[in-house]
């Protein structure tokens, strides 16, 4: 085994680890912890890929974005009368993991088997540890897809002005 | 380590998410399902961007997290103002809309 | 004559409906601003018809143009385009001087009035519609200006809206002209399917040609004369349609002189006048003379007996208008159209006449409580007298002119119509010197109240009188001095097909028994009304079948309106709508209540349950995809 | 690197990461020695001075009082939480300096060892990573302590530290723009030479400014210790803390300033440049030196933290807010449009720099025009005290 196969095996486990305690706590906030473990461990296993930017960037946006927003709201709705309920009853309960292991399993055959004959597949395997600078991002941002990148700041305008729509409190002086 | 563990992994946390939306009640923990599952596709863009030896995987990534920022801040906020009409969150008794 | 002249005669009275109208608001501090601005806008229209006339007269040829085109579409092309000719001329001034001398009344009339503006908003829009009217050069265009006099009759008839007889004359006007105008459009169809275009002056060419007969045959044109007629029928108040124009008589007094006496119900004559052409070679004009000399007899006898002064006025306006089809109906298009030009001015002057006397005694129609009104108002007893005699046909007074020829032309064509037309004459000149009598003269009948401020009208409103009074009185002789060889058949002889039949018999014979019949009219009403007033009670069968108009509107009310409320209430409401169209409603909701219901059980308000449905669909497409594609 | 055995790497890096991370705890001991003197002095008192020589010993006193003091854990707490929480803050204020440089490179054994612990390409952005993640130590401690006004504490805290998050990371783009393309700390304090004239700071005047007092708020230390305002919230979000679990929240306190001091003078202040001082002498002594250097800049901007928090009031908490939102967030922001716009056209630095400060003036001068302009009348004073009962919405506003 490579340091890259163990640090694949120990950032994959934590990830799958937190993703099923993000499922498995009764309270949200440890929900919301196990997910930014996953979501770090992601962070590693986008490292190991060469992807120092994405890594970055999953850090900044998710864990310390995301996350914290999530945390806040949490604790917001945890000051009043929050019941905190489990799963759903059992027959739903069921059907839903019965539902998951086959999705699952279709994955997983997926990943390894269907991409054979696609492009992803041919494609020469890059055996060294290429890594992707922020520069090439860019490049590729500014460029090739410079319509999307500016439609997302739309996004994120339109997200902006519908959160303050919804917030705002009924009545509310601009102040 | 070959793309297929990476797509693996990817289809194994996005089937933790899609489980996770459907037997879990409390809406913001099913909100954190979601990103898990946007995450799941982000890794197997990043996989696959690699496997490829061009970055536009990694472009897609960040597409995607803008989404999923946009996303989360209009469902909590969504979240927040069902909180103050129905005081709860639970989607079981959300249910206003039932036929 | 230059296209932007007719644009400026068209619009002006348009531009002052929507300064009154839209702005009216703000104009209502100051209402004689709005009057004078109404007013202005017609003068300019009078001058621009003036300037219109002077050029046609001077031997202009007639202006024919197309502004641009209105609706195209495949196969055929609406125009807004304008026709001036001698015929046009006449009307734009009969319109506008009338309607200009009106305005200039109503100013003092309708002072104080609550909806000051609204009203010479109304007036403006009317002038501006009655132009179309008369400018069109074809059918749709008329047809635009037809349907905008309507509305403005209708508006102006109920214009005092809170008054319920009023608003119901302002209805029944609109529903009984609905009626002609459906014909009008029938008619209009006919002759577009048949020539492809509502032109005037390409159909009429087409008409004229050798070979329309052959291919349509004349029975199109009867149908569509004939439909046209009815729409004539309805708009200038003919048997059996003529119930409207008495009741219209709830508008203002100035309307009734300039709506329901001067243009807008000539609207009809004109109309027949115009299309003289598809008239001739139809051979329609018969049926349009019997009908107009039974509306004229049968009118003239309903105005005998009443005692309102403006509805023994709006029968008489029937009545004329009877004549005047008369002429038309004859083939004595010149004839009608200038016995519709002096009856504008006289029956104009004598409705404001009217006017002049309700506002002095204080809204009072019923001559009954009149009487001995010469000494107080001398000015309008003047000019009324002026008016009922051109109406009676006293020699040498413009109606003995007009109203001349067309009993001579009817003898020419049929010797009964002109018997007929002659009693009508005697009558005409009886009821109106019996409407004087009873009036202006004898002891005065005036409640004391009344009485105590009775007085003559302001000088803006009489001396639109003294103007109209004088052409009431010269017009006739001006123009209709010589009889066919006249001013008037001279400036109008090339608009209309030659007569065809020659009025046989001495001119002057005619004169003589028109003139003496008239007199004698006037005498037998001296002999029964100069002294006493007209009995309260009706005397005798004829008498009260007079008094209670035929019972017209009765008879209407129970073969028409009773029967056609009855099947709307039973057989459209209670039956069709209530049960065909409610049960195909209620029946659709119903099942897709069902439907719902069944499908209502998938929708457990559980997001989840959704969610799930959603997987599913995904896992079994994706099995699909990978193990049997 | 590349050339170096592995065994000497990971050697060298051993002893750097020892070296530093002692250097950072000791620093904190030093920090809070220095900052009781020079407040002491600045409020013309004495200051801790009996243990040890002008008291400098004292921190060590304090240190072992918190070690032996009992490990209290209230009854009404999310334990695991609880316990996380300190560390959570703690770890990434440690792990932020490992991309500073804090130093030229020395050569030892035939080595060139370089004067920082890693190098990566995106090492701005891993500071800001890291840095933001500081919130989630405060945030769970204060939801863990179960107590309102921890709570409170924690709710003002994380709002202040996200708003100003981004003018922090908004302030660096500028230098961004003019350093290469990298995101390398080590290559930003080379390129920006030997002569302060060179350095950051002056180009990107108002984004120093900017990033500098967004530094100072997610420190949550004064004038922005919102967080932990004694009168309002008792301690804040360490209210129910005690023993070295509060040594832990106090500690990563003090080691956010360093990092954030040691971090500011390697992007703003030309790093352990000084007109080429860091030249002088062979291999080992101009590494050396340069670490002096850099030693030396990064106190100096230390004593002014200490000196800002006892010369400014805290602010209110809307004031912060919209000191954050409307001032700070706008001059970042224009910093980066002029920036880019002005180097583009005229690729000189100095115009730039000119450029900026004229930028920041008229933007800063809207936005006061604006407020005053908008000014909301002041609410009146009611009698009862509701108005400052708080509440959770009240936090985030």
């Amino acid at each position: 085994m490579n340091p890259e196969q163990i640090l694949f095996i120990l950032f994959g486990a934590v990830a799958l680890i937190g993703a099923i305690a993000v499922i498995s706590f009764r309270h949200p906030i440890y929900s919301a912890l196990s997910l930014i473990v996953t979501f770090f461990a992601q962070a590693g296993l986008f490292v190991l890929l060469g992807a120092h930017f994405v890594a970055a960037a999953q850090v900044i946006v998710y864990a310390g974005a995301i996350m914290v927003l999530f945390l806040f709201v949490i604790m917001l709705l945890n000051l009043g009368t929050l019941s905190v309920k489990g799963m759903m009853s059992g027959k739903l309960k069921g059907l839903a993991i019965i539902l998951g292991i086959l999705f699952a399993a279709e994955g997983i055959y997926i990943a390894v088997n269907a991409l054979n004959d696609t492009a992803v597949a041919s494609a020469e395997p890059t055996t060294a540890a290429v890594t992707t600078t922020t520069y090439d991002i860019g490049e590729l941002l500014f460029s090739k897809y410079l319509l999307p990148f500016e439609v997302t700041s739309l996004i994120l305008l339109a997200a902006l002005i519908g959160v303050i729509v919804l917030v705002k409190r009924e009545g509310q002086e601009e102040n | 380590m070959a793309l297929e563990y990476y797509l693996v992994l990817s289809a194994l946390l996005f089937t933790t998410g899609v489980i996770g939306v459907l037997i879990r009640r409390n809406a913001i923990i099913i909100f954190m399902c979601i990103e898990l599952m946007l995450n799941a596709a982000n890794l197997a863009f990043v996989a696959i961007s690699r496997s490829l030896g061009e970055a536009t995987g990694q472009v897609f990534v960040f597409f995607v997290m803008t989404v999923a920022a946009a996303e989360v801040a209009i469902g909590l906020a969504i979240i927040v103002s069902v909180f103050k009409h129905q005081q709860t969150i639970n989607v079981d008794e959300v249910n206003s809309l039932k036929g | 004559m230059s296209k932007e002249l007719i644009v400026v005669l068209l619009v002006a009275p348009l531009v002052g409906f929507l300064i009154n109208g839209l702005f009216g608001k703000w104009l209502k501090g100051s209402e004689k601003l709005s009057g004078w601005i109404g007013t202005l806008v017609v003068l300019v229209s009078l001058v621009c018809s003036i300037i219109v006339f002077a050029s046609l007269h001077g031997g202009a040829a007639p202006f024919d143009e197309t502004l641009y085109e209105w609706i195209t579409g495949e196969g055929f092309a609406f125009n807004i385009g304008f026709h001036v000719d001698a015929l046009t001329a006449v009307m734009l001034l009969v319109i506008t001087g009338v309607g200009f001398l009106i305005h200039v009344y109503s100013i003092g009339y309708m002072h104080g009035d609550e909806g000051y503006t609204r009203y010479f908003a109304y007036l403006n829009l009317f002038v501006f519609a009655m132009l179309i009217l008369v400018l069109g050069n074809n059918y749709l265009m008329m047809f635009v200006g037809w349907e905008g006099v309507g509305l403005c009759s209708y508006l102006l008839i109920g214009f005092w809206y809170d008054k319920q007889s009023a608003t119901d004359a302002g209805k029944k006007a609109f529903i009984v002209n609905r009626i002609g105008d459906f014909g009008f459009l029938l008619g209009m169809f006919t002759l577009f399917a048949a020539f492809g275009t509502l032109d005037f002056g390409t159909m009429f060419d087409a008409a004229e040609a050798d070979n329309f007969q052959k291919v349509f045959g004349a029975s199109t044109l009867v149908i569509a004369t004939l439909l046209l007629f009815v729409g004539a029928i309805g708009k200038s108040a003919q048997i059996p349609l003529y119930v409207w124009l008495p009741d219209a008589m709830e508008g203002p007094t100035p309307v009734s002189a300039l709506i329901h006496a001067a243009t807008m119900v000539t609207a009809g004559v004109y109309m027949i006048a115009r299309s003289a052409v598809l008239y001739e070679i139809a051979h329609t004009g018969q049926v349009v003379a019997w009908i107009g000399v039974l509306t004229a007899f049968f009118a003239a006898t309903i105005a005998l007996t009443q005692n309102d002064i403006k509805r023994i006025l709006a029968y008489s306006t029937v009545s004329q208008l009877g004549y005047m089809f008369v002429g038309v109906g004859v083939g004595a298009y010149a004839s009608g159209v200038f016995h519709l030009v002096t009856h504008a001015f006289f029956k104009g002057l004598m409705f404001l006449t009217a006017g002049s006397v309700m506002h002095a005694m204080a809204n009072e129609l019923d001559m009954r409580k009149m009487g001995g009104l010469k000494s107080k108002m001398p000015i309008t007893h003047l000019t009324f007298l002026v008016g009922a005699l051109a109406i009676a046909g006293f020699p040498f007074l413009s109606g003995f002119w007009s109203k001349d020829e067309i009993l001579h032309s009817a003898w020419g064509s049929n010797p009964l119509i002109y018997g007929i037309g002659l009693v009508t004459a005697f009558l005409t000149a009886f009821y109106m010197f019996r409407l004087i009598f009873v009036t202006f003269y004898g002891e005065s009948r005036v409640e004391p109240e009344v009485a105590s401020h009775l007085h003559e009208s302001p000088p803006v409103m009489w001396v639109p009188l003294a103007i109209l009074a004088i052409p009431s009185a010269l017009i006739g002789l001006l123009l209709g001095w010589g009889g066919h060889e006249s001013w008037f058949h001279e400036f109008t002889k090339n608009v209309f097909p030659e007569a065809h039949h020659d009025a046989s018999g001495n001119v002057l014979v005619f004169m003589a028994i028109s003139s003496v019949v008239g007199l004698a009219g006037i005498a037998f009403a001296w002999r029964r009304y100069s002294k006493r007033a007209p009995s309260d009670e009706p005397t005798g069968t004829f008498h009260g079948l007079l008094a209670n108009k035929y019972y017209v509107d009765e008879v209407y009310n129970a073969l028409i309106v009773q029967p056609v409320k009855n099947g709307s209430h039973f057989l459209l409401w209670k039956l069709v709508d209530n049960g065909v169209i409610d049960g195909i409603v209620n029946g659709v909701a119903a099942l897709i209540r069902f439907i719902g219901g069944l499908l209502r059980r998938l929708q457990t308000g559980l997001v989840q349950a959704y969610i799930i449905s959603m997987v599913l669909g995904i896992v079994l497409f994706l099995a699909y995809y990978l193990f049997f594609t | 690197m590349e050339n170096m055995p592995l065994l000497v790497l990971i050697l060298s890096s051993v002893v750097k990461i020892l070296i530093i991370v002692h250097m950072l705890i000791i620093g904190v001991m030093v920090m809070i020695w220095a900052e009781r003197r020079v407040s002491g002095w600045m409020q013309d008192r004495l200051g801790p001075n009996r243990v040890g020589p002008q008291g400098l010993l004292q921190p060590i006193a304090d240190g072992l009082k918190f070690m032996f003091k009992e490990d209290l854990i209230p009854n009404h707490v999310d334990k695991p939480l609880y316990v996380l929480a300190p560390a959570m803050l703690l770890v990434p204020a440690l792990v932020t300096v490992a991309v500073v440089p804090f130093g030229s490179s020395i050569t030892l054994f035939g080595y060139e060892i370089p004067l920082h612990i890693a190098d990566i390409n995106i090492g701005i952005l891993y500071i800001l990573a890291i840095t933001s993640l500081g919130v989630y130590g405060v945030v769970l401690g204060a939801w863990a302590s179960n107590n309102k006004y921890s709570l409170l504490g924690g709710l003002r805290s994380s709002a202040q530290m996200i708003s100003y998050e981004l003018t922090l990371g908004l302030g660096i783009i500028g230098i961004l723009m003019l350093t290469g393309n990298t995101l390398s700390l080590r290559t930003i304090a080379i390129e920006q030479g030997a002569y302060p004239w060179q350095w950051n700071f002056l180009i990107h005047f108002p984004a120093f400014l900017a990033f500098t007092t967004a530094m100072y708020a997610e420190t949550n230390r004064l004038p922005f210790d919102l967080a932990e305002a004694e009168q309002e919230l008792v301690a804040g979000y360490h209210t129910e803390y005690s023993s070295m679990k509060f040594a832990m929240f106090f500690m990563a306190e003090y080691m956010n300033m360093i990092v954030g001091s040691a971090v500011t003078v390697t992007l703003f202040l030309g790093g352990w440049h000084f007109f080429g001082l860091e030249n002088v002498g062979g291999p080992v002594w101009s590494g050396l030196i340069s670490f002096g250097i850099f030693f030396v800049k990064t106190a100096i901007f230390l004593f002014v933290f200490i000196w800002v928090r006892w010369t400014l009031p805290r602010f209110r908490y809307d004031q912060l807010m919209n000191f954050g939102w409307k001032f700070l967030l706008p001059v970042a922001l224009t910093s980066i449009v002029v920036t880019g716009t002005l180097w583009i056209m005229t690729g000189s630095r100095l115009i730039v720099g000119i450029g900026n400060v004229v930028a920041a003036f008229i933007v800063v001068s809207i936005v006061a025009g604006l407020l005053v302009m908008n000014k909301a009348p002041e609410p009146a004073i009611q009698d009862d005290d509701s108005r400052f009962a708080p509440t959770a919405l009240d936090a985030i506003e």
